[in-house]
């Protein structure tokens, strides 16, 4: 596959990704986690085209109707349909995800580089606050962010946000630490490459890995919590379908009319899935070494 | 052992400030005030303003802080805003019932867990580990709320073999116990898995069979005794996931735990009750990840004795 | 399987049949009832108590007058108080106490109680509930004997019974109050049918039979509160035999209820007026056609049929049909044509926008939301966009209570239920001139000179029917400017057990049941 | 010697399947173990050494191994025909086996008394007293200084030569008929080597020991065994007295072996490495496997595994031309 005119430093470049998307496609549960995920991402992208009804626009003659033809999934308390619920859903929830995720990744990088890379008080400091975080277990940070903002779209992705920053921090600081002292940082840092050079060309490279896995992972977390978030009524306000809040509504109804809240918990089931799946599947390929 | 304990200890001490200034600042910050919830609907602003100055809310936010901190020391959590009962016997009495829950939690995913994972990794590749294997993932990716509800709808209506619910002794714990540590188990089944295959490889486990050792001693007596040491590190963060699963399990089994106090105080604005239960689920929380540091060194005496 | 429906006489038929008579087969003595309560009681002083304390303190305390147990009418019946009677000009009120009726803690009932209770509750710090129900309306008040007490009124007031008969009223034995100090408020010592025993927050209150009860000894031994908060964990909990009685569950649970032969549905309707409060001094809603024209738009049949089972009833003016003074006028019809009629003449042809601020997490009545999203599309037919905004419970009183110039609520979902089960209670509170915020919830800021001296007069009335028209000319005016969007009034569903008798559901509507002295159970 | 072998092998053959590939690991392997011997078994790494140490004991884990073919008699029983339960009373009882690498052969959670009187409980039916009893008196037998408190420690306390007595004591606390060491003192240096050779040389003589001793290396060969048997590529490629293999190597390979060892008295002679390396055991050449190294190859090599000739006294080879002297 590799093409002998190149040169060697390039031929040697293009194996690893070969090497990488060989392994990737052999392993099963990437596969499948791969597949979830794509068809979620579809559903997120194209949701509105791809809905058979209006998620917002209900009848109320057809309230809580079970599963049929006419409604896949079935109908929710005031007669919308639930399939295309998820379906909107899916870009709700998606977009909950990815700003959540984005915003632990880009402040934890941020503190878990700067404490790593300098050190001394600054690291202490930064280290100290992020155990102030960890010191509350998961979802409690959570509660406590969303109860200082109110509950609502936005103030449940600032809340999944920095309730993911921890995990980030550590991944990175734990990374620089290790490469700081290898020779060619002296090196770079005495052939005068600024600070930031160095960090972003050198450092942050190397925990690329474990930090893409941490964000596929944190991909399903965030999920889950922005979904126990509505269910206590703390999270995404309706009617906005997220499918948290879904679930949540349709719990009055779970003896009565079971399809309400089951649905929306199925899709979260898979999704979740789907990301932890990925994520096994990316850190088996990525690094084998680093099987938890 | 003992001075990486105190270094441990001391360096609780900033973490704990930075807990109770967090939980007094995040509330602090909100909208709403509990002088108007306390007033009820028919009140008007004298009301309010006299249940303000009784609680002290009128106080700058600084003074606020010290006179709460002050109160702590002397293990006063403060009255209720809403309730006007002390907030210490309120909080512990939940706080027993979350840790009673999240225990039995805990111990149902690490027994569960650890043989699952265990047997997994003696019969590695076979029908038993990939649909145990299969069963973890599903535990984990389950939104617990969900779980329970089926589970209480299965388990105690359609088949009366729970309460659905509602009490503190230990049988009606069982259920919100299986839903909360279904995602446990399946995270420790996982771990086992790893650990055990990478154990059962090891010399001293060839020297054990040829020794004539029959393969359930090898495996139970030696080989998990060895794979427990990564587990148990992470027993502690298991039971902080644990902790904070049980807010929602508690509201869907009505168990009268901290989940509940915490999501009404949050909602009435009661600083004292918020600010004191996420202060002692942290400590809680802070002192279980130590002990777990510790029981480190119980499975592997090459830590204890260095 | 027998489901017990009760509803007001009022105009509105909901063709249903009454509360039947239990068959008259012998009460039994003895035995323990657990009902389900949405959460914890705050605690037990009666003038002070927020809500879910009223359980309690019905069952443990009484008051001069009482509302009429398993009646659908709020009438006013002796309690504590023998007899009363009025003077000519209606301001002086003379009460006859009950004779040898004795506090749970074995100290006489006597007119020095009913003097402590309004010297709390008169003078020092306004911090409880009920000084407002008081406050400016009781001059004076005297007990020249043991036997009487004298209430001299600073004007006439119609309704003055229904305020005694409110639980904010009742009274706890002084004595007792002296005794256990500052915790008074969680050792509650009345004259009623049931003895306090305990409060265990998160798990439960117990109380247990007063053998001493003036009225006759309870047939029951004990009755247990529990708090339960998810409606469907309440439901299975009746169904699985944990649970006696179960409120507040929904409308759709009934099937299901009458399904199994061990339990049975009460629905009653509820004292709660849903309506949407339109801020008038934000625009458009200060144009009364635009008002109009969103009362025009809503299908208030089909949320009745549909959304809540047939069991809710169309509103015409702010009151539910089981208050006190509720005025049997014609709602708006479903009219859209005439909606958008109106909307062209107030220049608002092509539509506007505007947001309606409803309760997020905390609310009792669980059909608050699709209520609001069903009304958000009724609105879209007429080109009105309503975006949702929920806030919790403490946000949005904090926000409510803005006084004109920073108060943001353009449009806010409401129910305000009257627990003194009358009229002038509600509307003083939330229509008059000078109840707007901050001093009283009047969100729609509406001011009707007319309006308050209907108000006004009415409560002045010696002789009801006089009050009762004041009143429907009070509705008229306010259902004509429409400062709010009148919708329904839902009822209450509850679900209880089968050998379950003489259960009592609430008079005046609200969502609270209790158990008295008639209340036993078919072993 | 009594003429009835201990320990009979017949035609072993073991495989190992990785990546869907047999490899043929052990390939017809034969030799008896005569009792009080010390037979050395001697070959590069990858030559079938410890997988023939291991069918025996039956601890060829499936997968990836298995033993496919032959016959093991031990004392006259098949140890193929036993099953688990009966095999587990012969392991450490009847053959007892010490490996490589002492640090990592011992439970690192366990103390040395617990995993001795564990064993010692287990196979000799005594109460633990007596067991820790048994267990000290064998650590004093093997020279270790402190039993007692050699007892209560764990393995990672003790250095390497120290581990290696601990575990030839726990081995011999059973009273084994036959020790099978697996290159017990290639990861000793020199010095513990050389006491840990004079342990089993006394503990042979004192108990009657016979011995199964797998090394690389000839100079412990030399210095210990009796007989000796070269392995190369799965296979025995020569069986003859100690002092026979040196003075007269029969099989090229054993010469090129010999020749590869430094000499203290030739200081001057270069080392001689054997040119190209040992065959793929997936898929091995027909006839003879040392055919591409041997500089003596003969067409009909080619052709079929030469088989044993006798080449002397209690001494065979498996070459065509044994004995002949390489140019």
């Amino acid at each position: 596959m590799t093409d002998a005119s190149l040169s060697p430093a390039v031929r040697r470049h293009q194996r690893p990704m070969s090497a990488f998307w060989r392994r990737f496609s052999t392993n099963r549960s990437a596969q499948i986690g791969f597949l979830i995920v794509g068809v979620y991402l579809f559903f997120a992208a194209f949701g509105p085209w791809v809905a058979p009804y209006d998620p917002l626009a209900g009848s109320l003659r057809m309230r809580l109707a079970p599963p049929s033809t006419e409604f896949w999934l079935g109908t929710d308390d005031i007669g919308r349909d639930i399939l295309s619920r998820i379906i909107y859903g899916a870009r709700v929830s998606f977009i909950i995800m990815a700003t959540a995720v984005a915003i632990g990744l880009v402040i934890g990088v941020l503190i878990g580089v700067v404490g790593g890379y300098f050190g001394g008080i600054i690291d202490s400091i930064l280290m100290r606050i992020i155990d102030v975080m960890l010191a509350f277990p998961s979802i409690f940070l959570a509660i406590g962010i969303v109860a200082a903002l109110g509950p609502g779209f936005f103030n449940v992705i600032v809340a999944t946000g920095l309730f993911s920053v921890p995990q980030f921090a550590r991944i990175a600081r734990a990374s620089v630490l290790s490469l700081k002292e290898r020779e060619f940082v002296e090196a770079a840092h005495a052939s005068g490459e600024s600070t930031f050079n160095i960090i972003s060309l050198y450092l942050l490279p190397n925990s690329l890995a474990p930090l893409m896995v941490q964000t596929t992972l944190r991909m399903s977390t965030v999920l889950l919590t922005a979904a126990a978030l509505s269910f206590l009524g703390l999270g995404v306000q309706p009617p906005t379908p997220e499918w948290g809040a879904m679930l949540s509504n349709g719990r009055t109804y779970v003896m009565i009319a079971p399809h309400v809240a089951t649905y929306p918990g199925l899709a979260i089931f898979i999704v979740v899935i789907g990301f932890n799946l990925l994520g096994d599947g990316l850190r088996d390929t990525l690094d084998p070494r680093m099987k938890q | 052992m003992l001075p990486y304990i105190l270094r441990r200890l001391i360096h609780l001490i900033p973490v704990m400030i930075g807990v109770t200034l967090c939980s007094f600042l995040l509330l602090k910050l909100a909208p709403g005030d509990p002088a108007e919830v306390l007033a009820g609907i028919e009140a008007n602003p004298e009301v309010i303003e006299a249940i303000r100055r009784k609680h002290g809310l009128d106080q700058p936010l600084p003074v606020q802080y010290f006179y709460y901190l002050g109160n702590l020391m002397l293990g006063d959590f403060g009255k209720s805003i809403s309730t006007g009962l002390d907030v210490g016997p309120m909080m512990w009495r939940a706080l027993i019932v979350t840790l009673k829950l999240s225990a039995l939690g805990l111990v149902l995913a690490l027994v569960v867990g650890i043989v699952i994972g265990a047997v997994a990794a003696v019969r590695q590749n076979s029908f038993f580990d990939s649909t145990s294997m299969l069963f973890a993932l599903f535990g984990a990716a389950m939104p617990n709320f969900w779980l329970g509800l089926l589970l209480m709808w299965t388990l105690s209506v359609t088949f009366p073999i729970f309460p659905a619910g509602g009490g503190t002794d230990l049988y009606s714990l069982i259920l919100p116990a299986i839903t909360l540590g279904t995602g446990a188990m399946a995270l420790i089944a996982r771990m086992t898995r790893a650990s055990m295959l990478e154990v059962i490889r090891q010399d001293y486990i060839r020297t054990a069979y040829a020794n004539g050792l029959s393969p359930p001693i090898v495996i139970i007596r030696h080989a998990l005794k060895n794979a427990m040491i990564p587990i148990s590190t992470v027993i502690g963060l298991q039971f902080g996931y644990l902790l904070g699963g049980s807010v929602a399990t508690e509201i869907v089994f009505a168990v009268p735990g901290v989940g509940q106090l915490l999501v009404d105080g949050i909602l009435a604005r009661d600083y004292p009750v918020v600010q004191s239960t996420m202060l002692m689920v942290a400590i809680i929380f802070v002192l279980v990840n130590l002990i777990t540091d510790i029981s480190y060194a119980y499975f592997d005496p090459r830590i204890r004795l260095k | 399987m027998t489901r017990h429906v009760a509803w007001l006489g009022g105009a509105v038929a909901l063709g249903l049949m009454t509360m039947l008579p239990a068959f008259a087969d012998e009460p039994q003595k003895g035995g323990t009832i657990t009902i389900a309560i949405a959460g914890d009681p705050e605690h037990f002083d009666p003038p002070d108590h927020i809500n879910i304390g009223a359980l309690t303190i019905r069952m443990v305390h009484e008051g001069l007058v009482r509302f009429k147990p398993f009646s659908d009418q709020a009438e006013i019946e002796p309690s504590l108080a023998e007899s009363w009677d009025v003077s000519e000009d209606g301001k002086t009120w003379t009460f006859t106490l009950r004779d040898g009726v004795t506090f749970h803690d074995g100290t006489p009932f006597t007119s020095a109680a009913v003097k402590h209770y309004f010297d709390r509750v008169m003078t020092g710090e306004m911090t409880n509930k009920g000084s407002p129900l008081f406050r400016g309306l009781v001059e004076s008040y005297q007990a020249p004997d043991e036997q009487t007490i004298v209430f001299t009124l600073s004007q006439p007031h119609s309704y003055f019974l229904h305020r005694l008969a409110h639980e904010a009223s009742f009274f706890n034995s002084p004595e007792a109050e002296r005794v256990h100090g500052e915790d008074f408020i969680f050792n509650p010592v009345g004259t009623g049918p049931f003895r306090f025993v305990e409060f265990v927050p998160g798990q439960h209150v117990i109380l247990e039979r007063n053998a001493a009860y003036w009225r006759g000894e309870p047939y029951l031994d004990q009755v247990i509160q529990k708090p339960v908060r998810e409606v469907g964990t309440r439901l299975l909990q009746l169904e699985a035999g944990q649970l006696h009685v179960a409120p507040l569950l929904s409308e759709e649970m009934i099937p299901r209820l009458e399904e199994s032969p061990d339990l049975e549905s009460v629905v009653t309707l509820s004292n709660r007026a849903f309506r949407i409060s339109l801020n008038t001094t934000k625009k458009p809603f200060d144009d009364i056609r635009v008002r109009q024209a969103l009362n025009y738009a809503i299908n208030r049949d089909e949320l009745t049929e549909f959304l809540f089972g047939g069991l809710a009833v169309a509103i015409p003016g702010g009151l539910s049909p089981k208050t006190a003074g509720f005025a049997d006028i014609e709602p708006y019809p479903y009219d859209p044509d005439r909606a958008r009629e109106l909307l062209e003449q107030a220049e608002y042809g092509d539509g506007f926008e505007f947001t309606l601020t409803l309760h997020g997490a905390g609310t009792i009545m669980p059909k608050d939301l699709p209520l609001a999203e069903t009304i958000q599309q009724y609105l879209q037919a007429i080109g009105v966009t309503m975006n949702l905004q929920t806030m919790e419970w403490a946000a949005m009183r904090h926000e409510g209570r803005q006084p004109r110039e920073e108060n943001k609520l353009e449009a806010s979902f409401e129910q305000w239920p009257p627990s003194t089960g009358e009229a002038s209670w509600v509307f003083t509170a939330t229509a008059h001139t000078n109840a707007v915020p901050p001093n009283g919830v009047n969100r729609a800021f509406y001011s009707s000179p007319v309006f308050d001296h209907l108000l006004a007069t009415s409560m002045a009335q010696r002789d009801n029917a006089m009050r009762d028209e004041f009143l429907r000319g009070a509705q008229l005016v306010l259902r004509e400017d429409a400062p709010w969007v009148f919708l329904l009034t839902p009822s209450v569903v509850a679900g209880k057990r089968s050998n379950v008798q003489n259960f009592v559901f609430d008079p005046v509507g609200g969502v609270s049941t209790w158990a008295n002295e008639q209340t036993w159970l078919r072993q | 010697m009594s003429s009835q072998p201990l320990l009979s092998v017949r035609d072993l053959q073991t495989q190992f399947v990785s990546d869907g590939r047999v490899i043929k690991a052990v390939d017809g392997v034969s030799f008896d173990v005569r009792p009080g011997e010390i037979l050395g078994i001697v070959g590069e790494s990858g030559s079938g050494k410890s997988v023939t140490a291991l069918s025996v004991m039956g601890l060829i884990p499936w997968p990836p191994g298995r033993v496919v073919g032959g016959s093991i008699m031990f004392e006259g029983e098949d140890l193929r025909a036993k099953t688990q339960a009966q095999m587990r009373r012969v392991r450490g009882a009847g053959i007892a086996m010490v490996f490589q690498e002492p640090r990592t052969a011992m439970n690192p959670v366990f103390r040395i008394g617990e995993q001795m009187t564990e064993v010692i409980m287990l196979h000799r039916k005594m109460s633990r007293a007596e067991a820790s009893g048994e267990a000290r008196s064998m650590l004093d037998r093997v020279h270790i200084a402190e039993p007692g408190r050699v007892m209560s420690a764990y393995p990672f306390e003790l250095s390497g030569g120290m581990l290696q007595r601990v575990m030839i004591a726990m081995e011999l606390a059973l009273r084994p008929r036959l020790l099978i060491a697996d290159e017990p003192t290639t990861a000793l240096d020199v010095t513990i080597q050389a006491q840990i050779l004079r342990l089993i040389r006394e503990l042979h003589d004192e108990f009657d020991l016979t011995v199964l001793f797998i090394t690389h290396d000839l100079g412990v060969i030399a210095q210990l065994c009796d007989r000796v048997m070269v392995m190369y590529a799965g296979a025995v490629v020569e069986l003859s007295p100690v002092d026979a293999l040196f003075h007269s190597p029969a099989h090229p390979y054993t010469r090129k072996l010999l020749a590869a060892v430094p000499s203290v008295v030739d200081t001057r002679n270069t080392l001689r490495s054997i040119a190209g390396d040992v065959p793929d055991l997936a898929d091995l050449p027909p006839g003879c496997r040392f055919y591409d190294r041997c500089d003596l190859r003969q067409p009909e090599c080619r052709l079929a595994i030469p088989d044993l000739r006798k080449v002397g006294e209690d001494h065979t080879a498996r070459c065509v031309l044994p004995n002949a002297i390489s140019p």
